[in-house]
């Protein structure tokens, strides 16, 4: 046995990670999409010029794939230096837990109460008066994205809202075209159900369901409205059939496909394709009906660590991801919202000038993340999946969908 | 009296299942013990006991004055000979006799001391660097038997070590193990279910059945005065001639059907009047007679003769029973052949029908 | 020397098989039984993110069986096991007597029928993803071919999905169940074959009749390892599905991993496990009565 | 055990009989549907994107080219990591290694234990073990988090590879098990007459005569090991993940289009250590499956 122990010696001596004379910060997140990388090497750069050294820890596959890892690392007692969550309820256990690091006082030195924007992002961020999270961008789900050169191949006119769209799709069909993309993964359709509901649903709607949390109105002849322009929605996408959001969006910029109901971030995938808006896509954020968006996004977390060397190096990080110059770069990079309201972004594009314009004018409504627990939001992923791509009644789907918000009550 | 081997009070249980109950036995030093009995009857298992590769339940075993009880097989001074011959297939004949004596830790001039003499003993010099797989099955045994030589003990344990071989094989080594024991005159206790091994070597033997031993005694009183009916119909072959009867006359004579037969000069106990008893008769102790002799022959008929070279076993029907004759192999019978069987009753045995002993 | 020692010296006799039996003995016990005895204590909790006893009665599992994708990826993985079952087995036993018949190049085709279960599920999944993708795998050569309505895209539609999955699982599995049949088929005997070739019985007979109740130990191994596989039938799906389309090809792995770590909710994820505990041990107990319990090793 | 490879069947009698057509006709057909992924595979690998997008997937390449497989080897990105599977590829190697030998020897000596050591209650974690290899491993998933805490063993190579011997630990044990039990057991009696104790058998007489049943715990695992993307994302950290994980980045990561045939090349480098074991050892692995398992 004498022989193992030795060779387990040296394999675990060749294990140790080399001292480094800069402090390793490991980041994990689930960014890994062509924008969303070279977002990345936005902040990793920014932090890297601080004289820590960003040790990246991508895990593709998306949030689904990456948060048990990450949770599994947290509560194992191996945390990483940082992570990404979405902001809302995600976290809000390990926080309770202790297993996060306070970041009060960065807050309160830079402070972050003034300048985040809107403020129901940095109230995500707190518990019991402590801040936990930064916010690094604004994600916004409800945008409908058009291809231009599938309407001119089609011959008709881009349409300028969804009830266009609508009315658009025997003619783009008829050019062999599919009307609308839709990726296979099960978010993929929960969010194009909430983009229907706010624009068909209307902001007050909205509201009283997910906010009020007043069921009868989830059961109410008015959903009922938006359940059936989701099944004549289904009815569009029923070609579509590829797996990832990005696949879809791809169909969109070849002009495959129509348009794509998809957050902001697709304009990253626009933007690496080297499409410009206005002139090769169009967007049109609440599906141009209700020009409302909400205001999820990302936020990174830091996990409690012992060495006070990294803790100083995390709230270094946390003040860096706030900071105007990260904020712009990062935000241009992937197509997202700055968190803050005082940036210059003349550099932004058509489409990110839309949404800065909407946030401006405070059309905001918080995010499902922030509003609904992960539990009853995997439940709705669930019904939608089955809904998009069943023949399930409008509804059948309604009535189930009332249970499942019940349930998170 | 010093004794090689003793075993008190000793038994095994496999769960609920009890193996061996409450056995006891004493071997002498040098003496030849030979355990006998059908399979499943617990010999293999009591070896292995006396090996140490089972857990006694129950007992104590002593091996040349120690208890050695919960000792390790290597400690209790035995060497053992097995079914398979067991031999290490990966090592050499010389590899395989030496292992033993190395986990000893023993110097090597004395391990090859061993070894050579071992083979000389057992004439398998030339093989000594030969794997197992290039042997004979009774070059095999042989080295088997070296292994248990080597070790130089007092006690041998033999569990069934013949019954790979053919029937010639297994003659000679029968022969060169009696040789053995003779010239080596250590103790020696020999599994087997062959009788003629056990009745050819043995200076005792064990019969047993059912975990319990049956009869332990020489192999010509086992053969003559079997303590019961199980010991009878065990040993010979072919196997005791069975009359169902009973005793009558104050036990003077026995009453098959309606033949009468006079049990003076029977060689046993008190046989008393019994409403049922056994008359065993083995068929070497059987005339075949033309006339009947009131009270000293029974009345048959010849179905078959088997001619077996040395001898001849004429199958009869007397009474309803099946009896074998063994006659002189000159001597034809055709089958119908009315004929008398003379009985030696001195040779006899009767049994209890209810206790199955002999009486 | 007295009896008296015994006690001590049973406690300490083989003292060395004792403790290389600890590794499975704490793996047993800590990890299988204590692992499985905690996943069921928290299923009866509403645990989130983390775990917490907060107990809630039997809330998980009836929530647990009203639940459409639940009840689905049950009926799914009935029907990929059925089905997985027989077609690994038979084919893998056909493939084996084909294998035994003294064939030229056996080491070739073995290799070729081995080769898929050295690739993981990942790998197994993607492949056939693409090769029954219709818009360029089998269906859309088999259409450039001229056959212009020939369909062929099981993934894409929800009632062949599972027949679709089962296509790349049996790909991964039947070369390996080829190899234990094969071993098994070349244990047995010649004498057997001689006899019933005397007796005259067809060989189709005496492989119904004979050879397969011969083996079966190897079957039960085989079925243990195909079993095992297919409760835990997880990668497949991720990497050639996702459980798509719609919900149509979920399996229960699934919905524990997704409601554990997605959804966030504990208790739900360990209610769904301990249902397929359940159903694992309704299935093993019987037979490891009939195994263990039935007869006497030794 | 040696001689029980050879093939039992009535031997062929004419070079084309209807028997032999339907014989090798229906093994053809089989190779054809076992063989048909690794070509599109192969061939989709040699393929520029231009081609894979245009073409049929079963055709050759027209033009060659390497391209997909440099990247796939040291260019393609996750993250901001853009070397490839080369990172992973040495981590996968270094558990691989102590994985492979710790769970072997624990396993074989399981086997070895139930077999020839019967403690009271052997059979009893025996069966738990057997039932162990039905539980789902995202089950065990929470549980094993907490244990490798408790150990100190979380995000440690050490901590992977106890996890890997653990859940390697049934099947193995099974096999070691029915491979143990068909060694004649007197060969275990005679050794202790001979006075070897535990590990003094283990090494001397039993170790010997398995290299059959090692070959195919050695398949096995390194198989199961060198392929497991789930443990090794979850119980070690960044610097320690195995090539599999840089296979899913590279092939859930999608940048725009997905590049089908860099993500071939790198299923086919990922793959490439199994195969390679397979097409050595094919054989012996027959041979070792024959000894272990068949014998109930």
């Amino acid at each position: 046995m004498k022989k193992w122990k030795l060779a387990a010696g040296l394999c675990a001596s060749v294990a140790l990670p080399s001292a480094a004379l800069a402090t390793d910060l490991e980041v994990t997140h689930w960014w890994t999409s062509g924008g969303e990388a070279a977002a990345v090497a936005e902040l990793a750069k920014a932090f890297d010029a601080t004289g820590n050294h960003w040790v990246d820890g991508a895990i593709a596959g998306g949030g689904g794939t990456a948060r048990p890892i990450m949770i599994s690392r947290i509560t194992g007692g191996d945390p990483m230096g940082a992570t990404q969550f979405n902001h809302g309820q995600q976290a809000q256990e390990l926080v309770e837990a202790g297993l996060m690091q306070d970041l009060t006082e960065v807050a309160e030195r830079d402070h972050w109460k003034d300048i985040i924007y809107p403020p129901s992002l940095l109230d995500s961020c707190t518990l019991d008066g402590k801040i936990y999270c930064a916010p690094v961008n604004i994600h916004s789900p409800e945008w409908l994205w058009l291809s231009n050169k599938a309407y001119a191949d089609a011959g008709i006119p881009v349409p300028t809202n969804w009830d266009e769209f609508v009315a658009s799709a025997p003619a783009l069909e008829a050019a062999g075209k599919i009307p609308l993309a839709l990726g296979n993964q099960p978010w993929q359709s929960n969010l194009a159900f909430g983009a229907i509901t706010i624009a068909i649903g209307g902001l007050d709607l909205w509201k009283q369901i997910n906010v009020e949390k007043n069921m009868d109105a989830a059961a109410g002849p008015e959903m009922a409205k938006v359940f059936e322009a989701a099944a004549n929605a289904r009815k569009l996408a029923a070609k579509s059939t590829v797996q990832d959001w990005n696949q879809a969006t791809n169909l969109v910029i070849t002009g495959e496909a129509g348009g794509q109901i998809m957050g902001d971030w697709a304009q990253g995938e626009f933007a690496v394709a080297g499409q410009v808006a206005g002139k090769d896509y169009t967007c049109l954020p609440g599906l141009g009906v209700n020009e409302y968006i909400s205001t999820g996004g990302d936020a990174f977390y830091f996990p409690k660590l012992k060495d006070p060397e990294k803790t100083k190096a995390q709230l270094e990080l946390a003040a860096l991801l706030v900071s105007k110059e990260v904020q712009v770069a990062f935000n241009l990079k992937k197509g997202s919202l700055p968190i803050r309201g005082d940036v210059d972004l003349s550099a932004a594009n058509d489409c990110m000038k839309k949404g800065l314009g909407i946030l401006a004018k405070g059309n905001i409504v918080p995010s499902g993340d922030q509003v609904w627990s992960a539990d009853v939001q995997k439940q709705a992923e669930d019904l939608m999946v089955e809904f998009w791509k069943s023949d399930m009644s409008a509804a059948d789907a309604q009535a189930k969908w009332v249970e499942i918000l019940k349930s998170g009550l | 009296m010093s004794y090689s081997i003793q075993v008190k009070d000793l038994k095994l249980d496999f769960g609920a299942v009890s193996v061996l109950k409450t056995l006891n036995i004493d071997v002498a030093e040098g003496e030849f013990i030979v355990l006998l009995g059908p399979s499943g009857c617990g010999k293999s298992t009591l070896l292995n006991c006396l090996a140490g590769l089972l857990d006694i339940t129950d007992g104590e075993i002593w091996i040349k004055g120690k208890n050695v009880t919960w000792a390790e097989p290597s400690e209790r001074g035995i060497g053992m000979v097995f079914q398979s011959y067991a031999l290490y297939p990966q090592m050499t004949v010389r590899g395989n006799l030496s292992f033993g004596l190395k986990n000893a830790r023993m110097p090597k001039e004395e391990i090859d001391k061993r070894v050579a003499r071992a083979a000389e003993i057992l004439q398998i010099e030339p093989l000594l660097d030969r794997k197992p797989a290039a042997l004979s099955g009774g070059q095999r045994q042989r080295v088997a038997i070296g292994r248990a030589l080597v070790r130089d003990v007092d006690v041998f344990l033999f569990d069934e070590p013949l019954s790979n071989l053919d029937a010639k094989l297994r003659s000679e080594l029968r022969v060169e193990i009696k040789r053995l024991h003779s010239r080596l005159n250590n103790t020696m206790v020999y599994v087997t279910h062959d009788q003629i091994e056990a009745l050819t070597l043995a200076d005792r033997i064990a019969v047993m059945r059912g975990g319990i031993i049956q009869q332990l005694a020489a192999p010509q009183e086992i053969y003559n005065r079997p303590a019961n009916l199980f010991v009878a119909g065990f040993i010979g072959s072919p196997s005791m001639n069975f009359l169902h009867g009973a005793t009558v006359d104050n036990g003077r004579a026995f009453q098959f059907g309606e033949t009468k037969i006079d049990l003076s000069g029977y060689d046993g106990g008190a046989v008393l009047d019994r409403p049922r008893a056994i008359l065993g008769l083995r068929p070497e102790h059987l005339l075949i007679q033309t006339e009947a002799e009131p009270g000293r022959t029974l009345p048959a008929v010849v179905e078959i003769d088997e001619p077996m070279g040395a001898d001849s076993l004429v199958w009869l029907v007397a009474g309803g029973t099946q009896m074998s004759v063994r006659v002189p192999v000159e001597r034809r019978l055709a089958p119908g052949t009315r004929v008398h069987l003379k009985v030696d009753i001195s040779k006899a045995s009767i049994f209890d029908t209810e206790s199955e002993k002999r009486v | 020397m007295a009896t008296t020692k015994r006690p001590r010296n049973r406690m300490f006799r083989n003292i060395n098989a004792k403790i290389a039996a600890i590794p499975m003995v704490l793996t047993t016990l800590v990890v299988f039984v204590g692992g499985t005895i905690w996943t069921v204590v928290y299923s009866f909790t509403n645990s989130k993110l983390l775990p917490k006893l907060k107990f809630v009665g039997f809330d998980q599992y009836e929530r647990l069986w009203s639940n459409s994708r639940w009840l689905i990826s049950i009926e799914n993985l009935a029907l990929f096991g059925v089905f997985s079952l027989i077609f690994t087995i038979s084919v893998g036993f056909l493939l084996a007597v084909l294998m035994d018949q003294k064939i030229r190049f056996e080491d070739t085709f073995r290799t070729i029928m081995l080769y898929p279960f050295a690739l993981s599920f990942v790998v197994t999944g993607l492949v056939w993803q693409w090769i029954l993708n219709p818009s360029f795998g089998i269906q859309s050569i088999v259409r450039s071919l001229g056959w212009e309505s020939f369909t062929f895209n099981p993934l894409e539609n929800p009632n062949l999905v599972m027949y679709g999955l089962l296509i790349a699982g049996l790909w991964q599995g039947t070369g390996f169940v080829m190899c234990l049949l094969l071993a098994g088929l070349r244990g047995i005997d010649e004498d057997i074959w001689k006899a019933t070739r005397v007796d005259g019985i067809p060989t189709w007979k005496t492989y119904v009749i004979v050879i397969i109740p011969m083996m079966r130990p190897v079957f039960i191994t085989t079925l243990v390892l195909v079993a095992a596989g297919i409760i835990k039938l997880y990668d497949l799906v991720v990497a050639q599905t996702s459980g798509g389309p719609g919900n149509a090809s979920q399996v229960p792995a699934m919905y524990v991993y997704d409601y554990m770590f997605q959804a966030q909710n504990l208790g739900q994820g360990f209610a769904a496990s301990t249902m397929m505990l359940l159903s694992v041990l309704i299935v093993l107990i019987p037979w490891a009565y009939l195994e263990f319990g039935g007869k006497k090793h030794g | 055990m040696a001689e029980a490879v050879h093939p039992r069947g009535t031997k062929p009698r004419r070079r084309l009989s209807g028997r032999n057509i339907m014989l090798y006709g229906t093994l053809l057909v089989f190779s054809l549907y076992y063989i048909l992924p690794l070509w599109v595979m192969v061939m989709t690998s040699l393929k520029g994107m231009p081609e894979v997008r245009l073409g049929n997937i079963f055709a050759p390449p027209v033009e060659i080219t390497f391209e997909p497989w440099v990247k796939a080897w040291a260019e393609a990105c996750t993250g901001l990591n853009c070397d490839g599977l080369s990172r992973g590829f040495w981590n996968s190697v270094r558990i691989l290694i102590p994985s492979v030998i710790l769970s072997i020897i624990v396993a074989s000596v399981n086997g070895y234990a139930l077999v020839n050591w019967r403690f009271k209650g052997s059979d009893v974690f025996f069966t738990i073990l057997i039932f162990g290899s039905f539980i789902p491993y995202q089950v065990m998933l929470y549980p094993i988090v907490i244990l490798l805490r408790e150990m100190g063993l979380y995000g440690t190579l050490w901590g992977l590879v106890v996890v890997h011997t653990i859940f390697g630990m049934p099947i193995l044990t099974l096999l070691f098990r029915n491979y143990f039990s068909s060694i004649p057991e007197e060969l275990f009696k005679a050794a202790r007459v001979d006075g070897a104790g535990f590990w003094g058998i283990y090494f001397r007489i039993m170790l010997p005569m398995s290299l059959p049943i090692f070959v195919v715990a050695l398949i096995l695992q390194v198989t199961g090991i060198w392929n497991d993307f789930l443990f090794g994302v979850v119980y070690t950290k960044p610097d320690l993940y195995p090539m599999t994980v840089q296979l899913n980045n590279i092939v859930n990561s999608v940048q725009g289009v997905k590049e089908y045939n860099v993500n071939m090349a790198a299923t086919l480098l990922t793959g490439l250590v199994p195969l390679i074991i397979y097409f050595v050892s094919g054989k012996l692995f027959v041979r070792g499956i024959a000894a272990g398992a068949v014998k109930g």
